[in-house]
């Protein structure tokens, strides 16, 4: 279902109005709300999440008892108020809080109170101008998202070729902040960022490609309608998941794309463009308080980006494990929220995956990484693309009749 | 109604059009004209992403999705490694010399007027054709009448790829690794 | 349609006389490549304008040739005649992509045997 | 068709304006509440404490380089082959395995390409020369050369 329709059926005195108006305002909303709640606030409960496997993981238990006190202290003006924390009503009320929590609201005041510092040697106009490149290629790519059933804020032809173009603009983002800090190991950071970033596009663009092709279409709500059935089942659940179709296959594609995925968004262990012992903080080494925590949203918000490519192309996107069926006689709103449910819920399963590769795997060395990229993901990309061409081809056969003139006839649309 | 050009500007398209367009050219012109050669490979950013605006607007979304992942993604990214890889260390700055600027704008200039002159006075033969989507239209060319310049493509990145690679063997041997 | 031809015609004029001010103009040879690619971004408007706007005169397809599915040929798998532009656009891409490999693996090659990128003092062959 | 792309520019709009929005929000509020004081050494590059040794736009390794010219071709090639994935199984039954064979064909020449490159040493990031070296080069980067050099 196209937005419009969406919309006009949500609200009908919309009808009336001029379409692009409503089209624009529709979309405005739709992208505000999905910038409000999945970006910012996933980039807080990512970084609530992050630290509290972090302390698990290290025996570093802090983050998960700060409490109400150091949020006080987090502001010279409220400074003078800690001695209120010890107050008993409110120490009390302090120590309701989940441990933790105001780690996240004290880090968040803190970026935004931090001084603003641009190095003197530094180009500053690149270096202001470095976060919008990098947060709008990162951001953008959310546009063709189906963040339910048959509902994205865009519905584009080329979706998953679109996602791809338009997410490479982080490359001369990144290059721009690395150059623009007029530091060394922002310098090299950056490099190390954009050779592995258009490395990696390569196995991971393949993989999506497999997709495509066993689809037929980049539109991403066509490669989700097409997943509803699986088998030879209508409404097959999860059999009809693109990586429990046939036979399973898909699943060496999906790998290669998680791995390049990972790659993509520089996480451990594919952190090399900000290994903190070589290369202090890689391209925004320089970047200081809020200016920096617009490179940290892009991360996460393409950290959740490469969990709902996965899920969208492999994973059934917002379809339901159960059969879609079960559901059908929901109304309106409540279908839209199981399938935002569904979609939310799979791919922040793979933001989680990350975070726990993360205090899990130790770094790689470049060479190596290089190694893993071109002499390993690339040539399993493309052997499998063939294989899966095979297949394709093999089904296709047995479902065609023999005679050319009849397929011609039966076939076209 | 006002139009200019056929560009009506009551559309609020329009104006999105004159912003992707002002763009294009203004950061096209840095491109020629910048003092700092860092610049130019910015500003070339700036003129690819408005030429696949462009693209947009004349219903070509695979190709405007094609200029960003091969020319932003690729090209500029290559550019600017060259850049900052031939580039000495003092002269990053101000690094991008000119030579003979003003009989290079006459030139320019003299190009520019005789493509506007042929593009505003021919009588173009223009066809109203409602906007339809491409990608499946190229792959169905692709494997058509073009099915040679598609696998003599492969042959020419084949020897793009073994001559980049042979040139910069040979450099790096010369460098000493 | 928002724009008409002219202006896309006019806007590809003006990135080709850029295009063609930098390379003659510029003494470093990565100014040089992005003057050339200037002038390929011109010429990719221009050609996928001409495919948006202009009547094509002759069918994709192969008329002459009899293949054994012609009735199949009508319907359009050969691709639609306007997309001949936009065909030849990504064929530009392609053309493009690889002389910016080819050309800056030169550039490479020129500075380790010169120490610089000035094309004006490239006089020599042999590195 | 031109409709959706309405969508996108939102979405680039919006991405522009949050980091506008954020920045100019930023400056006022933090304005009230804290200190601003630049000093010499706050906006000097920062390398650890150290002072900073030799210019920033140090030359970096070559390796990354030749990786962009690898990876560009391969761009490319992912570029022409959407297309022809999108249309494999629409134009399937016109063109039976010929359609199949032409993709194996194409990707053939550029995994050859690969394959090449591979051989030769262009992938590996830390470069052994031993292998390809005539005795004369080898004589010639020899270490005493290298360090007359």
């Amino acid at each position: 279902m196209h937005l419009l329709d969406f919309i006009h059926q949500l609200l009908p005195f919309t009808r009336d109005w001029a379409d692009w108006f409503v089209y624009v305002l529709m979309v405005f909303f739709f992208a505000f709300a999905i910038l409000n709640t999945l970006v910012a606030p996933l980039t807080g409960i990512s970084t609530y999440i992050e630290r509290r496997l972090a302390g698990r993981a290290q025996y570093r238990w802090g983050p998960n008892r700060v409490g109400f006190r150091s949020l006080l202290s987090a502001l010279p003006l409220t400074r003078g108020l800690t001695k209120l924390a010890d107050v008993q009503p409110i120490k009390f009320i302090g120590s309701k809080i989940p441990g933790g929590l105001l780690q996240f609201a004290a880090d968040g005041l803190k970026l935004f109170t931090k001084e603003d510092i641009i190095p003197s040697g530094a180009d500053s106009f690149l270096f202001r101008l470095a976060p919008y490149v990098v947060m709008a290629g990162s951001f953008a790519a959310f546009a063709v998202f189906p963040v339910s059933f048959w509902c994205s804020a865009t519905n584009l032809n080329i979706g998953i070729f679109y996602v791809i173009g338009i997410s490479s603009l982080v490359v001369p983002g990144v290059l721009m902040s690395g150059w623009a800090s007029a530091n060394k190991w922002a310098l090299y950071g950056g490099m190390r960022a954009a050779s592995q970033i258009v490395s990696y596009e390569i196995p991971v663009a393949i993989s999506l490609m497999t997709v495509v092709m066993l689809t037929g279409s980049m539109n991403m709500n066509d490669i989700v309608a097409s997943q509803l059935s699986g088998y030879g089942i209508e409404k097959a659940g999860l059999l009809g998941w693109n990586v429990f179709r046939y036979g399973g296959l898909l699943v060496v594609p999906f790998v290669v794309y998680f791995i390049g995925g990972c790659a993509e968004v520089n996480r451990t262990p594919f952190d090399l463009p900000e290994a903190e012992s070589e290369l202090v903080a890689g391209y925004h080494t320089e970047y200081s308080g809020f200016r920096w925590s617009f490179f940290f949203m892009a991360e996460y918000a393409n950290m959740f980006a490469v969990g709902a490519i996965a899920t969208t192309m492999f994973l059934g996107g917002p379809l339901p494990p159960y059969p879609a069926a079960f559901t059908e006689g929901l109304p309106m709103l409540a279908r839209f929220g199981e399938g935002f449910f569904w979609f939310f819920v799979k791919s922040y399963f793979f933001v989680l995956v990350m975070i726990h590769m993360r205090w899990t795997l130790p770094r790689y060395r470049i060479d190596q990484l290089m190694h893993l990229c071109w002499k390993v993901l690339i040539p399993i990309a493309l052997l499998w693309f063939v294989i899966m061409c095979g297949v394709k081809m093999w089904r296709m056969e047995q479902n065609l009749p023999k005679h050319p003139a009849a397929a011609a006839a039966g076939a076209h649309r | 109604m006002i139009a200019v050009l056929g560009l009506q500007l009551s559309n609020p398209g329009a104006w999105v059009f004159l912003a992707f367009a002002a763009v294009t050219v203004a950061s096209a012109l840095m491109v020629a004209v910048s003092r700092n050669i860092v610049y130019s490979a910015f500003s070339l950013l700036l003129t690819f992403f408005g030429v696949a605006g462009l693209y947009v607007f004349l219903d070509a979304d695979f190709l405007a999705a094609a200029q960003l992942l091969v020319y932003i993604g690729g090209i500029l990214v290559l550019i600017l490694f060259g850049i900052m890889l031939t580039n000495k260390i003092r002269d990053i700055h101000v690094s991008n010399d000119t030579t003979n600027p003003i009989l290079g704008a006459v030139v320019a200039a003299g190009i520019f007027l005789v493509l506007a002159y042929v593009s505003l006075r021919c009588d173009w033969q223009v066809e109203d054709r409602p906007p339809a989507a491409t990608a499946h239209e190229i792959g169905r060319a692709f494997m058509g009448r073009y099915l040679l310049p598609f696998e003599a493509s492969s042959v020419l990145l084949l020897g793009a790829l073994i001559g980049a690679a042979y040139l910069a063997r040979r450099s790096e041997k010369k460098e000493g690794a | 349609m928002i724009a008409s031809l002219e202006w896309f015609l006019l806007i590809g004029a003006f990135l080709f006389a850029t295009g063609v001010y930098t390379i003659l103009t510029r003494k470093n040879a990565v100014s040089v490549l992005m003057g050339v690619e200037l002038v390929l971004n011109a010429a990719n408007i221009n050609l996928i304008a001409f495919s948006r706007f202009i009547k094509p005169v002759s069918s994709i397809g192969p008329q002459s040739v009899a293949l054994p599915m012609e009735p199949v040929a009508a319907s359009g798998i050969y691709g639609a005649p306007w997309i001949q532009g936009q065909v030849f656009a990504a064929f530009v891409i392609v053309l493009a992509a690889a002389e910016a490999a080819v050309a800056l693996g030169i550039i490479l090659g020129i500075y380790r045997g010169l120490g610089d990128v000035n094309v004006d003092e490239t006089v020599r062959l042999k590195g | 068709m031109r409709y959706d792309y309405v969508g996108v520019l939102v979405f680039l709009v919006l991405a522009v304006g949050f980091i506008l929005a954020g920045m100019t929000a930023q400056r006022i509020v933090s304005r009230l509440l804290r200190t601003w004081r630049p000093s010499a050494s706050k906006l000097s590059p920062y390398e650890c404490g150290e002072e900073p040794v030799g210019g920033t736009y140090v030359r970096y390794n070559i390796r990354f380089y030749v990786i962009a010219l690898i990876f560009i071709v391969f761009d490319v090639e992912i570029v022409l082959l959407f297309p022809w994935a999108r249309v494999f199984q629409e134009l399937y039954p016109f063109y039976r395995s010929v359609l199949f064979w032409d993709m194996v064909i194409f990707i053939g020449i550029l995994a050859f390409g690969l394959a090449y490159v591979w051989a030769k040493g262009d992938l590996e990031w830390v470069k052994t020369f031993r292998k390809h070296l005539s005795p004369a080069e080898k004589v010639a980067r020899s270490p005493q050369k290298k360090e007359a050099a």
